[in-house]
């Protein structure tokens, strides 16, 4: 358990003039659900795609299990074991919920040349998995692109849980869903990370990292405030962090507390 | 995509009919088109466009654009084009008869320089694009002029001076590997057919139709196979998805850059496959073969369905987008219609096609 | 009486629309009903998917051009086969007897551009361009082989696209960096004639380098009769077109047929005549 | 203050096959805040865009200042004064952060041909605006698509802001925003509705929703549940209806409340 | 877009040059290409190439080809593409031509219907899209054909049985407003010029240039206009937005369907003034004309950073392509390469010069 799955250090990266990490190191053990926190614009999504192979760090090291790699593509990674939902979702809006959900993974039957896509299983589990989540589809034949906002964040989300082997990177992944489906998510990432598998949850819900997390990283105008555990910090003060440190615009009562 | 059960309990559901659930998929679109241009030569045209020997002969033409037009509408639906197809057609033409009559190359040997110039050729169209990450419309033309530009001093070079190069029909007797590649199928069948007075004659006893011409049997096979792929297997999918969003397509872990490789160079070995057929009816080359082609089979591959902007479309509507522009382009033969009116003609029949297919297609399925 | 004619020129290429004129015409002056069918682009495939087409028909005649023997070769053994008449016109002297064409009318494009050469030549000329606007078309190829073979002098082929601005600024570049050019061979007059009259004059060169075309426009003819240009050569194709019909027809009806091929060119338009034919072709006669 | 800005009276919407609203009636008063609320998939998307003239109904009446109206385009909508933030939030991603603030509503100088984009003053505004919910952008020229999420997000909700005349409709505005941004944005919500425009906001919040709504409307599956003023239902009530009235996935103490 | 300042107190900014910020504009590019291909030929041609009266000759060329570029890019900027530009050439060719000749209408008449045509053309064509929603491919090539056939047609009608029709420039003599469309500008400068020994002159004294040949005027006016109103008006930020993402910019409230329309009328406009240019200095028009020039616009819009699939693009950076395309058309003839390779040669510079651009673009930004 002392070796992380996935440990990045010093990570930068730069688009053009634009500096979007600034140096920023972080791990994810086997089993624990690690919250990446921060402001809108703080790096999040920037850093967890140089985990997921999409974008190429301009400086800094990625070892997976100990041994230094370098994703070329998002396909190394998923060879490596970790599966993403992006904040984008990467979804094919014109294809169909099923297409969608095993992309990538489709799974076949026979084999040579007569090995065709088992479509039948596909719907089957894809209808399951959605339903796992809180979401009865009306057909999985129907396109991504027409799906609602969260019935769509949903596949993105069901499908990640079913092919992340190690590592599960979930960016916002409750900011489209409903109340139940939310809290079907948090639930889940409970059940996988009992499993074994490193959770990298990013949010800005305070509540719902409070609940899940074991440990909470918060990243601020491109580079790590800090790494704190469970039990080390509260609600506040981590909402503190989050907000960069500046004041929240003052609001009726019920919202003073923990956004 | 096929599976057409629904959970028939779900009140957010109306009841809808089969025919205009099959109405949603882009190839059966198009056989609207193609019903209104069959309606239009039925009434127009000399009957003896819809007898067999008419049917083959507009079918002829439209299987040679309909085997561009399926690697065109794959390469559109993997989010792509390539309009060196036509010039390939020359050029690969040229390395074929060359082959076979400058370096005497037995039949097979020829073939398989071909097939692999071909896909030599896709593969550098393809490596360009990747690489660079410029659109395929600029490389792919710059291609088109090349391959066009290498085929004219290669013909000058085989044959010492001359745009044509002849004499392949010759070299090719007697080989049985040119039986699937040239001339009709089922040639016996049809003599006895004649014989026992089933099919037409001519004067001469001649029957009319003396088999299939293997272009119609391999662009048959080809639009099977095809279909198949786009939507059976996983390479298909995979098609799809790097039309409809490559960014996504590859943070889903699609090899998209592969994906595209595969198809640039299925789409050159379409080419070279036309060229070998062509060639060999024909028994000549030369520097104008397969002229806009190029032009033609994505007119095909769109007027079947598929989206210029990746990720949409079919082989089948490929096919049927194929055979539509072949009985437009023929059909006109049999006609009184004056040559002069030719292209207003085209154009119209292609627009009414279309927008019939459209008109249709919205009505059926109550879409907006 | 049915008559098909299937060429390889488009019924908008000014040459081919002057043939389909001849077609118009002899269709008219003997009654008989006659369509003509062209590929949209030099293509001998599609052509001989055309040839097909009309076998399917079958007619009483058909017309048809021969730019290559080989690829048209079995569309035309079969139209005999089928007992149909085939006479050949304006290009496939060399082949329409074997392939059982019963005569052809034209002229040998080697001959002809070997004619124009020599005559070219014989104004003074001694460092030529060939201008090729339609690279790969054989018939083309074989027309600036004549010429450098009758010229004798120092050829170059200029190869350009079908647009005038461009084929004018190409001719005006090829004079400008080689100053030794005093004769201009032009394929096609509209497209590449009257641009080469008119690349001459901007470049200040009127006079001192010879203009000649294929084929006839009124603007090209009225160059020559302005002493602008030196001459055109003209195949009269409206005879290609006019003559096979008319012995179909009468073939069908009387079983009549000439004797042998029927040469409708060379007949090279110089200054005075020029006069004369720019009324016709303008209306699209010559 | 009795008759509504906007009212639809029993709007049905088809897609195909798929019914999305059977029969759906709302209404907006000139300055309240009306919550729109539901599982995922329960139309509020669909049901939004027919109010912004982004769909036609497939039946149903719309009523502006209770004069019936059909909006034939996006266009007619706004002209009648109805802002909207979409969930997918309608930019160009090629095109600048100023030129997204402003599409639509260019500010121009001069006049006749000479009349010119007013770039200058239109990037000031674009900062400052975007300031004021707590984003400090680099610069006002940067493509929208290479913004992060929250940042994107900001922008709709600024501009809808800026030119939302009568009602402004958000569709679950801040479903990416950081702690900072949320408070600030459900501030803004606050004054609007105080200078009398009418705001239909949808979240899938229920402490976002009770701490900003003055009337809460629940959608179920394509129908209505029922409208209640503020103080004649809890959170946990609203919860419910909310999940469809289906159990919640059990979870730690912590969440063990609203989500 | 315009706007360079920066808050240069953010710490999440680097330096960077301003040569790499403009690097960024689509248009600026182009101009590396155009500074490759200058190179090249530099190297290799005729220094002629490189006098006035070698510049001029091939701007000419490429003016009239940019005049449908700069069409062509806006189109594609706002997301359509119009593929029946080049007939339209054809066809206003004809409308202008046979309004001088046949009806005798005065000049300015002439003109004045010529562009009302052209613009009800691409209102039909614009219509038929934004009705149908069909790809705009497909719409505008049914008009590529329908409209180079009424040419014809019309032509032969207007002749009675030529494919050209003549007598144009006799018609138009001594106009003044025929000065704006044909021949050269700037005339007595250049003589004055002359006389003084500042250009070259013949033999005679007449200096080789004589003016600047007004469609060089035309194309330059029109690509400062196009770019004016791309960058400095909220039309130009709607044709983005509507080329973008048309729902999206739908949504947001900018009229697209009219956007779109005025792109069509506009690009059918461009084509009527390259004819009425080019039917003016020829004297006549004839059924050919323009062939193919919607595929070489569309080419030098794509070369000078237009993206096919909308939305990305510029009127300077199609101003770049044009002239990159016309040297390279006109350039080979004054180098003494072997004359079959022109094709070969074609596709290889353009190939070259937006891999080059490309490469510069990456490099200086250091986008990867
Ligand atoms: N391709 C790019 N080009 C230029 N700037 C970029 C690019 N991608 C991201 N940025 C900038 O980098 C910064 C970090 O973006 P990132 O998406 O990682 O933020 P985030 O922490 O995920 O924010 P959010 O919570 O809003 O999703 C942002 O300011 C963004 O504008
Ligand atoms: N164009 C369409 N074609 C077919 N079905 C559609 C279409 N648009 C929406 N739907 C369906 O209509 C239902 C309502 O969708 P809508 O987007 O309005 O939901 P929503 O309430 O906004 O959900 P969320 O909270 O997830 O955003 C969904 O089940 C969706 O799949
Ligand atoms: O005879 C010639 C023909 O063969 C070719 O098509 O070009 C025009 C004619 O001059
Ligand atoms: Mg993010
Ligand atoms: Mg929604």
């Amino acid at each position: 358990m002392s070796t992380p799955i996935v440990e990045m250090k010093n990570i930068e990266k730069h688009f053009g003039s634009v500096i979007a990490l600034a140096g920023v190191s972080f791990s994810v053990m086997p089993g624990e659900v690690h919250c990446l926190l921060g402001d809108n614009g703080a790096g999040k999504s920037t850093f967890i795609k140089t985990m997921s192979g999409v974008h190429k760090p301009s400086t800094g090291e990625i070892f997976v299990d100990g041994k230094k790699q370098a994703f070329d593509s998002p396909r190394d990674a998923m060879n490596a074991g970790i599966a993403t939902v992006h904040q984008d979702l990467a979804m094919i809006p014109l294809m169909s919920i099923t297409r969608n959900f095993w992309l990538g993974h489709e799974p076949t039957k026979n084999f040579g040349p007569l090995k065709y896509y088992d479509l039948k299983k596909a719907n089957a589990v894809t209808m399951e998995e959605m339903a796992k989540m809180g979401i009865r589809l009306r057909e999985p034949d129907q396109a991504v692109g027409t799906l609602s906002g969260g019935e769509r964040q949903t596949v993105a989300i069901a499908r990640a849980v079913y092919f992340g082997a190690k590592v599960l990177i979930l960016d916002e992944p409750t900011s489209a869903l409903g109340v139940r489906q939310t809290s079907n998510v948090l639930a889940t990432m409970d059940k996988v990370r009992k499993k074994g598998v490193g959770v990298v949850f990013i949010s800005h819900n305070v509540r719902h990292a409070m609940a899940v997390g074991d440990r909470f990283t918060v990243l601020n105008r491109g580079k790590t405030l800090g790494t704190a555990k469970k039990g080390e910090i509260t609600a506040e003060e981590l909402q503190d962090l989050m907000a960069g440190g500046q004041e929240l615009a003052s609001l009726e009562a019920s919202l003073g507390g923990t956004v | 995509m096929s599976d057409l059960a629904v959970e028939s309990t779900d009140e957010r559901v109306k009841n809808v009919s089969l025919i205009s659930r099959l109405m949603k998929r882009p190839e059966l679109g198009a056989l609207a088109g193609l019903a209104l241009v069959t309606i239009f030569f039925a009434f127009t045209a000399d009957p003896k466009m819809f007898s067999l020997a008419g049917f083959l002969n507009f079918m002829t033409p439209a299987s040679q654009l309909g085997i561009l037009a399926i690697g065109a509408a794959l390469l559109m639906i993997g989010g792509e084009f390539d309009l060196s197809v036509g010039s390939m057609v020359a050029f690969t033409g040229l390395i074929f008869g060359a082959a076979m009559v400058t370096f005497e190359l037995p039949l097979y040997a020829a073939i398989i320089v071909t097939f692999m110039v071909a896909a030599a050729m896709g593969a550098v169209n393809g490596q360009i694009v990747i690489r660079t990450g410029l659109p395929s419309f600029i490389v792919t033309l710059a291609f088109l002029f090349i391959l066009r530009g290498l085929s004219l001093v290669g013909l000058k070079a085989a044959t010492g001076g001359s745009t044509q190069l002849r004499g392949v029909r010759e070299k090719v007797e007697g080989s049985w590997i040119a039986d699937f590649f040239s001339g009709e199928a089922f040639t016996p069948l049809f003599y006895w057919l004649a014989e026992n007075g089933l099919v037409d004659t001519f004067k001469s006893g001649k029957p009319k139709v003396d088999g299939i011409p293997v272009e119609i049997i391999w662009f048959t096979l080809l639009a099977g196979v095809a279909t198949w792929i786009l939507l059976r297997s996983r390479f298909g999918s995979w098609i799809f998805a790097s039309g409809g969003d490559s960014s996504a397509a590859s943070n889903s872990g699609v090899p998209v850059r592969r994906v595209k490789m595969y198809l640039f160079m299925f789409t050159a070995c379409c080419a070279a496959l036309v060229a070998i057929l062509t060639v060999m009816d024909a028994g000549s080359t030369d520097a104008r073969r397969g002229f806009q082609k190029e032009f033609e089979a994505i007119i095909a591959a769109v007027i079947g369905g598929s989206l210029l902007t990746g990720g949409y479309g079919s082989a089948i509507g490929a096919f049927f987008g194929s055979i539509i522009f072949g009985m437009v382009l023929i059909g006109l033969s049999y006609t009184n219609i004056d040559q002069d009116w030719y292209l207003v003609f085209l154009g119209s029949m292609l627009l009414l096609a279309v927008l019939f297919n459209n008109m249709i297609r919205k009505r059926v399925t109550g879409e907006r | 009486t049915d008559i098909i004619v299937v060429s390889h020129g488009q019924a908008n290429d000014p040459f081919w629309s002057v043939v389909k004129n001849g077609v118009d015409k002899a269709a008219k002056d003997s009654g008989v009903n006659v369509s003509y069918r062209a590929p949209e682009t030099f293509d001998m495939v599609a052509m001989s998917q055309l040839i097909d087409a009309a076998i399917v028909q079958e007619p009483d005649g058909i017309v048809v051009s021969i730019p290559d023997g080989d690829a048209l070769g079995p569309s035309i053994t079969k139209a005999v086969e089928a007992g149909i008449p085939v006479i050949s016109m304006n290009s496939g002297s060399n082949v329409a007897a074997k392939l059982g064409a019963l005569l052809h009318v034209g002229q040998g494009e080697f001959d002809a551009g070997k004619a124009a050469g020599a005559k070219l030549a014989k104004m003074g000329g001694d460092t030529g361009i060939c201008v090729n606007h339609e690279v790969g078309n054989v018939a083309l190829d074989q027309r600036c082989e004549g010429f450098a073979a009758g010229f004798g002098g120092n050829v170059t082929v200029v190869p350009t696209g079908n647009d005038p601005a461009e084929v004018e600024a190409k001719i005006k570049a090829a004079l400008e960096s080689n100053e030794d050019i005093d004769t201009i061979m032009a394929l096609g007059a509209s497209l590449v004639g009257e641009p080469a009259v008119a690349a001459v004059e901007a470049v200040g060169l009127s006079g001192s380098v010879n203009i000649a075309t294929f084929d006839l426009s009124p603007g090209f003819l009225k160059a020559v009769s302005e002493g602008k240009a030196a001459f055109a050569v003209d195949q009269q194709q409206f005879l290609q077109g006019y003559l096979p019909v008319i012995f179909l027809a009468l073939n069908a009806e009387y079983g009549l047929i000439p004797g042998g091929n029927v040469p409708s060119g060379p007949n090279l338009i110089t200054a005075e005549k020029a006069s004369q034919v720019v009324e016709l072709s303008a209306k699209g006669i010559r």
